[in-house]
């Protein structure tokens, strides 16, 4: 490993449902700057990792370190707001009965008002912080595609329109590190594309680092420049995408055959 | 209020301002218009919208459904009256300390509560209710048990040189009046403020606002705290008006009242939370026309707002309000 | 005419409440018949497939089965007509066990054979068996996706319909779901597929539409249309030119 | 001292039973349509009703005032489910606050109106006390005891094992799968309802010879004491709901003893509440992930 | 034909507590029909108005308001709660017109009547304390009771009787062993009763309910307390339903009431069986004490010469009515000076044993 320290730093996790070892003595490390793919087949773990990693479960032992700090067992809110590390969940969930500016726009607050109580203001400073949000949801609103629906609650829309608030969110403040669950499932090929450039620019431009999930092998390859590959809670491989498509293990479990 | 027109809306026909005024007006004028019958049910609506303000923004905004408020609205109504009857307070003074004193009780039971989900929390604000029932008829020594406090002063201000006393239904009105006018300002700027996006946010699903940092717990707390001051301050209205408080206020009655109110209303909206006191005070007395079937007339008018108004009143009040306002 | 006609679509235009999503959707298909349908986000290919299964409003048109007009019909009676549906996002019961989801799937079917077919269903997806007593609402996001195929195929319908299969799977379990499907095919059943994974979608199935803004605007064999050309509809359909990518 | 305690608990279980009937109906509606039914105590009081208008006017034995009871809730509430529960089915839960509000509303004011709002008293029953281990109970007692565990037998057969019981359980989880796999959900919430109003009003009969006084109010508080013990057994949960209510039966018979029967509906919360914090599901209930 | 009085009735007619309010209207509807059918007062036909209170102090005072400001009503009854009527007081006094409570027991009505504020109060109902030292006092001196156990409705009512009961029975040597109070509707008193039967309580005093007095008597036969430990209070221990509903457990009960229906006199007799004929059940407490005190008012009304709400409150003051269980005149507070009837269950019927009246001692202020 690098002299430097890694963005984030898990060592050997380990999260148990009953008799069922989800994850399993799971080491990872995020660079500054990286994309990361986390693959592997159905039930391996990869969501559960990412749950413990943010907060949303307590992992059983392991420890996370984000930046430096130790935030293992921080709530889910702080890991988002003060580890500005933040998750996507493989489920599609949103504000169902709020517009799609609305939801970007919650999504944005809490990285943008300092503290609690002064969310409570309605002070001019208060509202020009949220004309910022605006601005900013309505460009990525745009990249989404879904700038005719900007007004409709985002529970009537469509199952990958909600997917790419979904994204949209997560792009909402500008975080050290976003981790994605399967931000491509049920999107058109099309708009993937633009995702994925929107990936790109997030990374290069602004210094988002990112953990993805994902099944589209196309795009894992072509973003992460490293892939980790679970299996059965357990990591299996770890390298270049390129080398990971080869590894005889990878394709019997994963890509079959 | 903050109902600057902009030059979209400019286009059409604003009827809002002129509508609004006139409202007012008439709300001002009541006492001459009508009768002190009518007057004394408007105060009664005052009266309940307070602790009805306060639910609204935990169940309406928040999403938490609350049958604590009895329990706020009880605690305030004891704490003004024990005041007034024990140290001749003024009025002021013994509605801020109301409205702290349900707040604070209610920090101690939120931070339990609040970690239950839904039905959950439901069942253990229901529970506030009648622990606080208990507690007011054998804590004896305070709240004076089963006998409950009676004769409290009507309410008196001391400002600087200037002394008086509020007497009679006209004065308590415009007194009720001015609280609630007050109250509607400041749930109105809490539900205007990012943070009444993010009550919201938790409305709406919980772990997906926390996931984007939204600290959920902190603002149900105080969201809950707040609920209770409202309550509290609405209770200290009551024990000035009704003269009495007894361990009755801890009833299950009040807190559906409320609930009918902010349901019927329309959750969520502080308009519907308006309408729907004056509503359902205003039903509840139409309907004494016939003492026999008043209860099951009002259960009927209930079911047929479930049924012809899913979510109260609270979309024809916007449809109107955009119709006279010329918005899209 | 090559192949009776069974399924047949005429006009239709649904949506939710007042709001029209379908704006005049002509299809038949023939029994047998494999159909991928494909479209931008928001297209309403899942609001079609929910209307052919009584789950929206319909406003106009027809869907003639058999010759009978089944516009209207409320969900349990198309079932009872031999359609099934697999619906896009979650559709399990997440608090009872694999084995008493795939027994809810059959919740109609009052016959001893369903066991077999519950134990082909395990061979078919053995991640299933492994999980039969876990709480469906546990497993992981592509188990539950499996699950939810697994239940369509055991109500051995005459028409499938399949909303977005292949979200969260592994590639190695598309490939066993996708095969599953062919076999289906095989053995008769009309399916109608729904799949933002165009390239998968064009290998199986027999013949492509291709859905935008509530109406078919392309329908052929898949062989007739590349991908490129596919983008391409699907980005006309959806852009208008005025959106960019923010840079 | 240890055989007022074991008193005390035999006590507590005899009127455990008593909240078990009323509150698995509740909490077995509660399961299909996800709504608090505030109404409930209104069909122990129907039931109650019926059984005392049976044997005040119609003359009738105890044994058929049971039955007549029991019937005329079960017309009841097939009029209330088939007007209004039935339309529940995925409405908010405020909907169904308001709702069942209003149908308690109804019909316990309606059956003031009806029959007077002054209380009556019922006549039937076997009330004659027997000795059990050494402790004297009514014989009814013994008898809503037997009952009790009959219910809760066949309950926890049907809900495991029989087609409704297992559309019940499907409802409960997911109304629109439900449809994808063809379960008549009106259906299914109908009948849950009907059965659970004439648990409630089955109840009603079985304890009408104990408690004496019959008035229309009577419900109402019924419905209170079982709200705790449906949440604590886990909504929805049959079996959880028996033992929630076995302990909250006597834990407010402990409570009366020795600390004061004043005591006793708050402590029947207050359990409540020290459980939802240790456990914040209910006692028995079973959560999928997020 | 003269302007009819205007009468106006506050009780709770809905919900739980309809129990009490139906009672309270037959009485009083009975009573103005009585009047009405025998030409009216001074030729004043009676108008009944009534207003439902649920209960509440709330409703209460809205009811209170509607039948002043919107029926005009000149005189009002009520309520049964005394929440209730404490807040009704302010209005009434506020808008001059005369409240007649006829059932609530509350001290502090009257501490608050009369010469204690409110000139517009009056209440022609028996005080817990007249009450509670009769029951003491015959229970410890003619029955030789010294080892009480309380049992007692959890209200103001229950409460004060209790009160009171403590003030009076060290004079009598009595002592208390246990203090428990039920809720309202509680209908499970096996836990308390098994802790009274093992504490080894010659009597229960029991300030209770009427409806719940069948109950706690079912369950003491159960409990083999019944012919063993007495009950001794008030709770309508005299009626033939109670005594019919386990006759072993009230056989020896010691009761104070304003009335019952087996009060031995010619009005009270024809007042219940015109009851009975009427609403097809026999009166209650409750029943009587509003017929009563309508008919009180009448009497006020006779005697005043004038339906003038001064004139009628004034001879109200001085009246000396004669009610059928003995005169009744009002003291300073405005409080009745009524006799309080003692009975003691015996061989399954209510043997009176007397008549009681005594002053109020009004605490200083
Ligand atoms: N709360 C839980 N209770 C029981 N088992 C669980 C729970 N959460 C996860 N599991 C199990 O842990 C395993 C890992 O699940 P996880 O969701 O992490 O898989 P995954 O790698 O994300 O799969 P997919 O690609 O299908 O989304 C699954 O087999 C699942 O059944
Ligand atoms: N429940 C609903 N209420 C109102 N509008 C809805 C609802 N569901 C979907 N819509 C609208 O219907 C349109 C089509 O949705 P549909 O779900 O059919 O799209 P789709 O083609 O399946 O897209 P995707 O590929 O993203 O799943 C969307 O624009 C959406 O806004
Ligand atoms: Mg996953
Ligand atoms: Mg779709």
């Amino acid at each position: 490993m690098t002299t430097h320290l890694p963005l984030l730093d898990i060592r050997n996790l380990t999260k148990s449902y009953g008799a069922v070892k989800a994850v399993n003595d799971v080491s990872l490390h995020i660079d500054r700057g990286e994309i990361a793919g986390l693959i592997g087949p159905n039930g391996s773990g990869k969501s559960t990792f990412f749950d413990c990693s943010t907060g949303l479960a307590r992992p059983d032992t392991g420890t996370v370190v984000l930046d430096g700090q130790d935030i293992t067992g921080w709530s889910l809110n702080r890991i988002a707001r003060e580890g500005r590390m933040l998750r996507s969940f493989q489920k599609t969930v949103t504000f169902r009965s709020l517009d799609v500016e609305e939801n970007l726009i919650i999504a944005g607050q809490m990285f943008t008002f300092p503290s609690i109580l002064s969310t409570f203001s309605i002070g001019k400073l208060s509202r020009q912080r949220i004309a910022g949000l605006r601005e900013r949801a309505r460009e990525l609103i745009r990249m989404a595609g879904l700038w005719d629906v900007r007004h409709q609650p985002a529970g009537n829309l469509s199952g990958g329109q909600q997917k790419l608030i979904q994204f949209a969110s997560m792009l909402m403040p500008e975080p050290k590190l976003i981790l994605l669950d399967e931000p491509m499932a049920g999107i058109n090929p099309k708009i993937i594309e633009r995702v994925v450039e929107t990936i790109l620019y997030a990374n290069k431009s602004l210094g988002v680092s990112f953990l993805v999930i994902e099944h589209n092998i196309d795009v894992v390859t072509s973003i992460c420049r490293r892939v980790i590959v679970l299996d059965q809670g357990q990591k299996l491989a770890e390298g270049l995408p390129q080398d990971i498509i080869q590894d005889q293990r990878v394709r019997e479990a994963y890509l079959g055959g | 209020m903050s109902l600057t027109q902009t030059s979209e809306r400019a286009r059409r026909r604003d009827y809002r301002i002129p509508l609004g005024i006139l409202l007012f007006s008439v709300a001002l004028a009541a006492p001459f218009i009508g009768s002190r019958y009518v007057v004394h049910a408007l105060i009664i609506a005052l009266v309940f919208m307070l602790p009805a303000h306060g639910l609204n923004l935990l169940v309406g905004y928040t999403g938490l459904l609350s049958l604590a408020q009895a329990a706020f609205f009880g605690i305030g109504a004891y704490t003004a009256g024990l005041l007034a009857i024990g140290y001749g307070t003024p009025f002021y003074v013994n509605a801020v300390v109301a409205g702290l004193a349900a707040g604070a009780v209610a920090l101690p039971l939120g931070v339990p509560a609040l970690r239950l989900r839904s039905t959950s929390f439901v069942m253990c604000t229901l529970g506030f209710v009648i622990i606080g029932q208990a507690i007011a008829k054998n804590w004896i020594s305070v709240t004076r048990g089963d006998m409950g406090l009676s004769g409290i002063p009507k309410p008196y201000f001391e400002l600087g040189p200037l002394s008086f006393t509020v007497g009679g239904t006209t004065g308590f009105y415009y007194l009720a009046l001015a609280i609630g006018i007050l109250a509607t300002l400041a749930v109105f700027a809490v539900v205007r403020s990012p943070a009444g996006r993010n009550m919201v946010a938790i409305r709406e699903n919980e772990t997906l606002a926390e996931s984007l940092g939204v600290p959920t717990w902190h603002y149900k707390l105080i969201v809950f705290m707040l609920s209770a001051v409202f309550a509290g301050v609405g209770g200290s209205l009551y024990a000035h008006y009704l003269t009495v408080v007894s361990p009755l206020t801890f009833q299950m009655y009040y807190s559906t009242t409320m609930l009918i109110i902010v349901l019927g209303g329309g959750a969520g909206m502080i308009s519907g939370t308006i309408f729907g006191s004056l509503l359902f005070v205003g039903l509840t007395e139409a309907l004494r026309i016939t003492p026999e079937l008043r209860m099951i007339a009002y259960g009927l008018c209930l079911l047929v707002l479930v049924f012809w108004f899913k979510q109260g009143f609270a979309p024809v009040i916007n449809r109107v309000w955009n119709a006279i306002g010329g918005a899209k | 005419m090559a192949a009776e006609t069974n399924l047949s679509i005429a006009g239709l235009r649904a949506g939710y409440g007042n709001l029209d999503i379908l704006n005049g959707v002509d299809l038949d298909v023939p029994a047998g018949q494999f159909v991928a349908l494909m479209g931008p986000n928001g297209a309403g290919k899942s609001t079609l497939l929910k209307t052919l299964y009584g789950m929206t409003t319909i406003k106009g048109g027809s869907i003639n089965w058999r010759g009978k007009d089944i516009a209207g019909y409320r969900s349990r009676a198309i079932l009872g007509e031999g359609i099934s549906f697999v619906p896009q996002g979650r559709c399990n019961f997440p608090v009872m066990t694999v084995d008493e989801n795939l027994q809810m799937a059959a919740y109609t079917i009052r016959d001893e054979k369903v066991k077999g077919e519950r134990d082909y269903v395990y061979d078919l997806f053995p991640i299933l068996k492994k999980r039969r007593t876990t709480l469906a609402g546990n497993m992981s996001g592509g188990e539950q996706q499996l699950l939810e195929v697994a239940m369509a195929v055991l109500q051995r319908p005459k028409v499938l319909l399949v909303d977005e299969p292949s979200v969260g799977l592994s590639p190695a379990a598309i490939g066993i779901v996708f095969d599953e499907l062919l076999r289906l095919h095989a053995s008769g059943q009309t399916i109608l597929l729904v799949e933002q994974n165009t390239k998968k979608a064009m290998e199986v199935a027999e013949r492509a539409v291709i859905l935008r803004l509530g109406k078919v605007i392309w329908d052929g064999r898949p062989a007739d249309i590349t991908h490129d050309e596919l983008g391409e509809l699907f980005l006309t359909g959806k852009m208008r030119g005025e959106a960019e990518a923010p840079h | 001292m240890v055989s007022t305690l074991i008193e005390q608990i035999v006590n507590g279980i005899v009127t455990g039973s008593v909240y078990a009937i009323v509150a698995v109906g509740m909490t077995m509606i509660f399961g299909v349509l996800r709504a608090i039914n505030f109404a409930h105590g209104e069909y122990y009081m129907l039931g109650t009703f019926g059984a005392w208008f049976a044997i005040d006017y119609l003359g009738l034995s105890y044994e058929a005032s049971i039955v007549v009871g029991i019937l005329s809730t079960i017309v009841i509430a097939y009029v209330v489910g088939q007007l209004v529960m039935r339309r529940m089915v995925g409405a908010p839960a405020e909907s169904g606050v308001l709702a069942t509000l209003g149908i308690a509303l109804v019909l316990q004011n309606t059956v003031i109106l009806v029959f007077g709002g002054g209380y009556k008293f019922f006549s039937g029953g076997y009330i004659e006390p027997v000795s059990i281990l050494g402790f004297s109970l009514a014989e009814q007692r013994v008898l809503i005891l037997v009952v009790c565990l009959l219910v809760f037998i066949g309950l926890e057969l049907m809900v495991t094992h029989s087609r409704m019981g297992k559309a019940m359980r499907a409802v409960s989880q997911n109304v629109e799968c439900c449809e994808v796999v063809g379960i008549d959900v009106p259906q299914v919430v109908l009948r849950t309802f009907i059965l659970g109003a004439a648990l409630a009003a089955l109840s009603g009969v079985l304890t009408a010879p104990v408690n004496v006084s019959v008035y229309g109010g009577m419900g109402e508080l019924i419905t209170f004491k079982t709200l705790p013990i449906i949440i604590m057994g886990g909504l929805g949960n049959v079996r959880g709901t028996f033992f929630a209510a076995m302990i909250l039966g006597i834990a407010e018979s402990l409570v009366a003893t020795y600390v004061g029967l004043q005591y006793r509906d708050t402590v029947g919360f207050a359990t409540l509440i020290l459980m939802l914090m240790w456990r914040p599901h209910g006692l028995f209930s079973t959560q999928a992930r997020f | 034909d003269e302007a009819p009085i205007k009468l106006g009735i506050v009780a709770p007619m809905s919900g739980p507590n309809a129990r009490y309010g139906a009672f309270s209207m037959h009485g009083a509807e009975l009573a103005v029909k009585e009047i009405n059918d025998a030409g009216g007062v001074n030729g004043h036909k009676i108008e009944l108005y009534n207003a439902d209170s649920q209960g509440t102090p709330v409703e209460g005072v809205s009811a209170t308001r509607r039948l002043i400001d919107q029926d005009e009503v000149d005189f009002v009854i009520g309520d049964v709660s005394s929440s209730v009527t404490l807040a009704m007081q302010p209005v009434a006094e506020d808008a001059g017109v005369l409240l007649l409570n006829a059932a609530s027991s509350n001290p502090k009505i009257t501490y608050g009547a009369g010469v204690g504020g409110f000139k517009w109060t009056y209440r022609n109902y028996p005080t817990d304390e007249n009450r509670a030292y009769v029951v003491a006092k015959y229970a410890a001196e003619e029955r030789g009771f010294t080892k009480f156990a309380v049992l007692s409705v959890d209200s103001d009512y229950g409460r004060s009787a209790i009160e009171f009961t403590k003030k009076y029975l060290p004079e009598f040597k009595g002592e208390i062993l246990s203090e428990d109070y039920y809720k309202e509707g509680e209908v499970d008193f096996r836990s308390v009763l098994a802790k009274i039967r093992d504490g080894g309580a010659q009597a229960i005093i029991m300030y209770g309910l009427a409806d719940t007095t069948p109950i706690i008597a079912r369950q003491m036969v159960e409990l083999g307390l019944a012919g063993k430990v007495t009950l001794v209070g008030n709770g309508e221990f005299n009626t033939e339903k109670t005594i019919a509903s386990a006759p072993t457990a009230l056989e020896g009960a010691v009761e104070a009431a304003a009335w019952l229906p087996a009060w031995d006199s010619p009005e009270s007799k024809a007042f219940v069986e015109k009851f009975t004929t009427t609403y097809n059940e026999a009166p209650n407490n409750h029943a009587y004490v509003h017929w009563d005190t309508v008919n009180l008012l009448a009497a006020a009304v006779r005697e005043a010469g004038s339906v003038e709400r001064e004139a009628v409150r004034d001879a109200l003051s001085k009246i000396k009515y004669k009610s059928p269980v003995g005169e009744v005149t009002f003291d300073d507070h405005n409080q009745a000076r009524l006799p309080m009837i003692l009975l003691q269950i015996e061989d399954g019927k209510p043997s009176i044993k007397g008549a009681f009246t005594a002053d109020i001692q009004y605490p200083a202020n």
